[in-house]
C-alpha cells in the first residue's frame, strides 16, 4: 500500500471517483489549471479534461450555487472553497438550498455534492484563514459535516461523501494536510459517515476530538504516560449526525468527558455533546463534562495566535484536572 | 440577428403588437398556428383566472398569502412558449403563468401558496426547479443545469427568471457571469414589473435599462415589450437557439408591470399612484392579445367568455381539492430532510409521537 | 404611559434615538418610503428626511456593508434585513468584518450599529420567514445578540444596542410583534445588554427561554397551576453574552433546568447553556439539564408547521418530566 | 471630460506616457511641480525596495507570507496622489506603494505581514480603512464611508481598491451599484494585473474590458494604462471632481501587472509564460517615470542609486524594529474584541493566565 498524507489522499480519492464515474466533476477558484493552492486537485484538469476539472470565476456564490443545478442535472459535483473563511458568500446558497432541496422538492431532487474546503487554525496564516466553523453547519438540517483525522479515513469518508446521496460539508484540516503519511489502499474503500473512532480504549475519562485535535490528544497522553490515567480517545470523524451511541458507551464506562476543539467555546460544538451527554448518561457521570476550545475572541494573526492554539500540554493538564475531580 | 438591431445601446425596445393589439413589425411576426397562438393566450388566461381567485381566497381566509402574477403574464407564457419540452425552467416566485404552461398541474401551484411541499413536488419530466423565495439566487442554479447540460451534450436551454430588484443582488452578479463565461445555454428573463415591493425600478439602479447590464458580462441583451407576447416569444426563440449554437447567455429585460400588490399583505396604494396603474392596465397583455387573436380569426368574444367561465369553475373545483388535502402528516415533515434518516432524527421523532400519544 | 407592542416600541425607540441623535441612521429594503413590510419604521423617513431613512437596492452584503462605512465614518447605522431568513448573503460581512473590525484597527474602529431583523415561526409563512437562527450569531465573537420578549423591554434594550458602541444583532420575534400591549415610558431608559430576568421565581424548576418562547412558557405554567411545581422562569433577553450569574444560581436553588427554544436542537443555544450549567453547577444537579427544542428538521411550510412548533402544552409536559426525574 | 473621450464603447485607453517614459499626449500632462512629480517617484521606489526586500525576508524565513506589488506601483501612487488629506483610502491587501503615499508607516505595513494586528492600527487621521482580504467586501464599506460623508456634507471622496478576480464577486456588483444609486462620491480602482492567483483575465469575465462594467451600473468608466502614474493621476483627479459635484461614483481600470508570485505560497512560473512577464518588465512603471523625470530635469541616474541605496538600508532598519516588536502580548488579543470585555471572556482569560502560572 503506498505512504499517503491527508492531501493525497484527498487527491487519490477524487481522481478515483472521477475515473469510475463521468458525472464526477470538480472546480473553484485556482482548482483546474493549478490544481487548487494546496495542489489537492493536481493533474486532474490534464487527465479529465477542461470541461470536468475547472477553474472558476472568483465567487463563491456561484461556486456553490452552480453545484446545484449540476447535481440535480446529474453531475456529482465536488467544488472547492479556497479556505473556510471564505465560505460565508456562499453561506446563503448552502442554507437555503443546498441543506434543503431534498425537503424542498420533496425527494424530487437529492444533492449529491461535496463542499470541501480546508480548515482550522495553527498554520501560522493572514486572517480568514484560520477558523474553525463547524458548528456552523452542523446546526443545519440538511447538511452532513465530516472531518476525517487520517489519510486513510480522508479516503474512506471522501469516497462516502461522494457516493452519498446527500450534501456533504467536507472540512480538511490543512493544518496536518502534510504532517504525516500512512498506508492508504489504491483500491476503493468506504469509512460510513456518521460512525466515530476509538482510537484509543480506556476507562478513566472519555476524551472526544476530531480533525487536528486528535493528534494533539494523542501527543497529550503521551505526556500523562507515567500517570495512572487511561484515556479512552474517541475521533468524532462525523460531527453531523454524529455517534451518540459511541459517546455514550463510552461515558457510561468512564463517567468522565472533556472535548476538545479549536472552534470557539460558546456555541460551539462541544456544548452540543455535552447536552446530549447530560441527556444520556446522566446517571454516569463522575465529574462535570468539559469544554477545552477556543477562546471567544478572534483567532489572532501569527504572532499572537499561540495563545489560541491548544496545545498537548493544555489539553494533558485538563485531563489531570477532569479525571481528578 | 434582434439583439443586434435592439441593442440597449441603441434606445431600442422589441414590439411586434403595440398595446391596442395592432401589429407595428410585420417582419417579426412569428409564424405560429393557430392552436398554438391559442395554447398561449388560455393559458394566460387560466393564470389570469386562477390569480384573481387566489386573492379573492385569500380574502377568504383560505389560502395565507400569494404572489399576485396580474399584469405579467406575457412575460412568463412568452417565453416558455418557445421552450421545448427537454429545456429547463428556473422560477422565481412569481410565475404561475408560465409553470402551467410547462406543465406544471395548477393544484400543485396551488398547494405552494397553501403552505404545503407538494408544492414544489414536480414531476422531473416537466424539468421546473422548485420556486425559489431567496431574491436571485435561483440564476446560480440555472448556471449549473446549463453547465451540465452542456458538457453532456444534453441539447437543453435553461430559462431563468428573476425580477428588477433581484438585479441588484449579487447573487444575479456571480450568476449571469459564471453563465457567460462557460458560455452556458442559460437565458435570464429580467421580469421588470417596475416594482420590488414598495422600491421602484429607478431606486434599484441607474443603469438605463436592466438589458444593459450585459454589457458588464461580455453578452448580449434586449429590452421587450414584455407584455407583449409575440415579442416575447421572438426574443426567446433566437435566444434559444443561439445558447444551442454553444453561443452563451442573453439576457431579456421583460418590461411589464405588476397590477397587483406585491403579495397579499402588500398595500400597493401607499407607494404608488392610480394613474400609474391606470397606464398600465391600459398595457393588459392579455387585452391585446386577444383583439389580435380576435383579428386574426382564431377567436371570438363569446369564446373568451365561456372560456372565462370554464376556468373560474375549474380553478374552484382545483381549489376545493387543495382544501381537502388539509394538514401534512407529521412522519412527511421528517421525511425529506435526508435520504436515510439518522438514528437520531428518528428518535426525536419517535418520542414525539410518544408525546402525542401520552397527551391524548 | 402609553400602552406600545412590541412593533410600536421598536418604532417609538428608533424614531427617540433619530431625535436624541442626528447620527442615527435606518435603512434597508423598504424601509424608507413605506416604513419596513412590518412598519417598524413607517413615517421616520417623512420626519427625518431621506437621508436619513431610506430604501437600499435589494442587496443584503451592502446593507450590512455599508453600514460598517458609515459607523467607521461616525453615523450610527440601523440597518433593517427584512427577514432573518434573507441574512445570509449578508453574513459574510456580518462574521468577516462586523464582528472583526473592533479587533482588527486594535480600537481604532468600533462599529456602532444595530441589525434588526424579525426571526422566528408560528407565523405561517413562506419558506425562509420563520427561522430561528439566534446561535449562529451568538458563536462569533465580537457581536452581540439581543432578543427581547416584551414591549417595554425592546424599547430598553434596543435603547441600549444603539448606544453600544460595539455591534448587536437584534432579533425581533415577530410572532409577537402585535400580541400584546404593555406601558412603555415616553421618555429614554435602558435595559442593559448582558442581563437576563426573571420573569418568575420559583425553587422547583429553572426554565430559561427568550423572545417568543417567553410567552409559551407562561401559558405553560398557567396548565401547571395545579401541580405542586413552582418554575424559576428566565428571560435570557441577551444571547451573547448571556447572563451566566442568574442562570447559575437559579440552578443552584432548583437543581432542575429546562431550556426552550424554537432553533434547531443539535448544535442549538440550548447546548451552550448546559454545557455552562455543568461547568459551573454539576453538583447541583438533581435531573439531567435538558432541552425543549425545534427538531432537526427544516421548519416546514404553513400546513405542517404546528408539528414543529413548540406549544404550552409540550412544554409543560417537559416541565413534569424534569421535575419529577 | 476624459471619460467620454476614452469611453470603453470607444476602445480607447487613457495614456500620458508611453512605456518609453515619452509624452504622447501633451495636452493631458497634468501640471505638477518637481517636488510633487519626485514625492510620486519616490513613494513608488520606496514600494518597490520594500517589496524587493519583503521577498528577501520571507525566503529567509523572516516573515511567513506576502503578497507583492512588483509591477503596480503607479496604479497605486497616481491615484493617492490625486486625493487630498480629507479624503479615504479603502484598499485591497496588495496596496503597499498607495498606503505609503497616504502616509501609513512602512513599519505598520510590515507589522501586518509579520502577522500583527498592529498593521492594521493606523492613526485615525490617516483615513485609511484596515487591509480587507475577503475579496471585493471592502467596496461595500466605501460606499457606506461615502454615504456618511456625502449626508454630513464633509467634502471627502473615498477611493477603494479591488482586483480583477475581485470584480467577478457579488460584493463587487453590489457595493458599485449602491454608490451609483445613491450617487456616492466614490471612486472605484480596479487595479487589473491580469491575474487573480492562477486565474487569468480572460476567465473571470468575458466583458470586453472591466471598465465596460461601469455601463451596467449607469456610471462612468475608463480604462486607464496603470503602468502610466500620470495618467492614473488624471482620471482620478477628473473622478475626484466629478464625486465633489455630487456626481457619483466612477470606474477607473488600471490595465497593469503583477510582476511578481500572487504571494509567497505561490509560484506563478505554473502558469504563466515567461514571454508574458518579460513583455510586462519592458513596461514597467518605475522605469517609465524615472526617463520621463530625468528628460524634465528632475532627476538624474546619480540620485536615484542613491536614493535606492538609502531605501534599502531604510528598510533594513525599519524591519529590524518590526523583528523586534516579537510575540503579543496576551493581554492584547483579548482586548479589542469588544470595548468592555464580558465577565465570561475575562474569565477565560483569567483561567488561562492561571493555567500558565501553574504550568511553569
Ligand atoms: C435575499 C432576499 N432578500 C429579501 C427578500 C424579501 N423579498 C421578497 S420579494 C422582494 C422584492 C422582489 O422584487 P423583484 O425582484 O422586483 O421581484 P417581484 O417581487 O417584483 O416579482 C423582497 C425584497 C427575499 N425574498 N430574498
Ligand atoms: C472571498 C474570497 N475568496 C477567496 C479568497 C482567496 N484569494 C485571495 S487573493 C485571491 C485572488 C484575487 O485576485 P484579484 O482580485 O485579481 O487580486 P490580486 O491578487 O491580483 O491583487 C483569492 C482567490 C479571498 N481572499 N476572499
Ligand atoms: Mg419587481
Ligand atoms: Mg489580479
Amino acid at each position: 500500500m503506498p505512504l499517503m498524507t491527508i492531501i493525497d489522499a484527498v487527491k487519490n480519492t477524487i481522481d478515483q471517483q472521477m475515473e469510475l464515474n463521468d458525472n464526477v466533476v470538480t472546480f473553484g477558484e485556482d482548482v483546474g489549471f493549478e490544481g487548487g493552492v494546496f495542489r489537492a486537485t493536481k493533474g486532474l484538469q490534464q487527465k479529465y479534461g477542461k470541461e470536468r476539472s475547472f477553474d472558476t470565476p472568483l465567487a463563491e456564490s456561484a461556486i456553490i450555487g452552480s453545484a446545484v443545478g449540476m447535481a440535480v442535472n446529474g453531475l456529482i459535483p465536488i467544488p472547492e472553497i479556497q479556505f473556510s473563511g471564505f465560505v460565508f458568500p456562499a453561506i446563503n446558497q448552502i442554507i437555503t438550498h443546498v441543506a434543503r432541496y431534498r425537503n424542498r422538492t420533496k425527494g424530487t431532487y437529492s444533492l449529491p455534492m461535496v463542499i470541501r474546503m480546508p480548515y482550522g487554525g495553527g498554520i501560522r496564516a493572514l486572517e480568514h484563514h484560520s477558523e474553525s466553523i463547524e458548528s456552523l453547519f452542523a446546526h443545519i438540517p440538511g447538511l452532513k459535516v465530516v472531518i476525517p483525522s487520517t489519510p486513510y479515513d480522508t479516503k474512506g469518508l471522501l469516497t462516502a461523501a461522494i457516493k452519498d446521496p446527500d450534501p456533504v460539508i467536507f472540512l480538511e484540516p490543512k493544518r496536518i494536510y502534510r504532517a504525516f503519511k500512512q498506508e492508504v489502499p489504491t483500491e476503493e474503500y468506504i469509512v460510513p459517515i456518521g460512525k466515530a473512532k476509538v482510537v484509543q480504549q480506556g476507562d478513566t475519562i472519555t476524551v472526544v476530538a476530531w480533525g487536528a485535535m486528535v493528534r494533539e490528544v494523542e501527543n497529550a497522553i503521551k505526556l500523562l504516560e507515567n500517570e495512572k490515567i487511561n484515556v479512552e480517545l474517541i475521533d468524532l470523524r462525523t460531527i453531523q449526525p454524529y455517534d451518540k451511541q459511541t459517546l455514550i458507551n463510552s461515558v457510561k464506562k468512564t463517567g468522565r468527558f472533556l472535548v476538545v476543539h479549536e472552534a470557539y467555546k460558546s456555541y460551539g460544538p462541544g456544548a452540543e455533546l455535552i447536552a446530549t451527554i447530560n441527556e444520556q448518561a446522566f446517571l454516569y457521570l463522575e465529574a462535570p463534562p468539559t469544554r477545552l476550545a477556543g477562546f471567544d475572541i478572534t483567532i489572532p494573526l501569527p504572532k499572537g495566535e499561540h495563545h489560541f492554539i491548544i496545545t498537548p500540554k493544555r489539553i494533558a493538564n485538563e485531563i489531570k484536572k477532569v479525571s481528578s475531580f | 440577428m434582434l439583439t443586434k438591431t435592439y441593442s440597449p445601446l441603441k434606445d431600442k425596445i422589441l414590439e411586434v403588437l403595440d398595446y391596442k393589439g395592432k401589429v407595428v413589425n410585420e417582419k417579426l411576426v412569428p409564424k405560429l398556428d393557430k392552436e398554438f397562438l391559442l395554447n398561449m393566450y388560455k393559458t394566460m388566461m387560466l393564470g389570469r383566472v386562477a390569480d384573481t381567485k387566489a386573492l379573492q381566497y385569500q380574502r377568504q381566509g383560505r389560502i395565507l398569502t400569494y404572489a399576485p402574477i396580474k399584469g405579467q403574464e406575457a412575460a412568463q407564457v412568452g417565453v416558455i412558449a418557445a421552450l421545448d419540452k427537454q429545456d429547463w425552467m428556473v422560477p422565481a416566485f412569481r410565475e404561475l403563468a408560465g409553470m402551467l404552461y410547462k406543465g406544471a398541474p395548477l393544484k400543485q401551484l396551488f398547494m405552494y401558496w397553501y403552505g404545503n411541499e407538494e408544492g414544489n413536488h414536480f414531476d422531473k419530466d416537466l424539468k421546473i426547479l422548485p420556486i425559489s423565495v431567496p431574491i436571485a439566487s435561483q440564476l446560480n442554479h440555472a448556471a449549473g443545469l446549463a453547465y451540465a447540460s452542456k458538457i453532456k451534450k444534453k441539447g437543453e436551454v435553461v430559462v431563468a427568471y428573476v425580477g428588477d430588484g433581484g438585479t441588484s443582488h449579487g447573487e444575479f452578479h456571480e450568476a449571469v457571469n459564471f453563465s457567460a463565461v462557460f458560455d452556458l445555454p442559460v437565458i435570464i428573463i429580467i421580469q421588470n414589473n417596475q416594482w420590488a415591493i414598495s422600491t421602484p425600478r429607478s431606486s434599484q439602479t441607474k443603469a438605463k435599462t436592466l438589458a444593459h447590464k450585459a454589457i458588464g458580462y461580455g453578452i448580449e441583451g434586449i429590452q421587450v415589450d414584455g407584455n407583449d407576447p409575440l415579442a416575447m416569444y421572438i426574443a426567446t426563440k433566437e435566444a434559444k437557439e443561439k445558447a444551442l449554437r454553444g453561443e452563451g447567455p442573453t439576457l431579456i429585460e421583460a418590461l411589464t408591470y405588476r397590477l397587483g400588490p406585491h403579495t397579499t399583505s402588500d398595500d400597493p396604494s401607499i407607494y404608488r399612484s392610480d394613474d400609474e396603474v391606470a397606464y398600465w392596465e391600459e398595457r393588459d397583455p392579455i387585452t391585446r392579445f386577444r383583439i389580435y387573436l380576435i383579428e386574426l380569426g382564431h377567436w371570438t368574444l363569446e369564446e373568451d367568455k365561456a372560456l372565462i367561465k370554464e376556468y373560474k369553475d375549474y380553478v374552484n373545483k382545483i381549489f376545493k381539492e387543495v382544501e381537502e388535502t388539509g394538514l401534512i402528516d407529521l412522519d412527511e415533515v421528517f421525511k425529506y430532510n435526508y435520504e436515510t434518516m439518522s438514528e437520531d432524527l428518528q428518535n426525536q421523532l419517535n418520542e414525539y409521537k410518544e408525546y402525542i400519544k401520552e397527551a391524548k
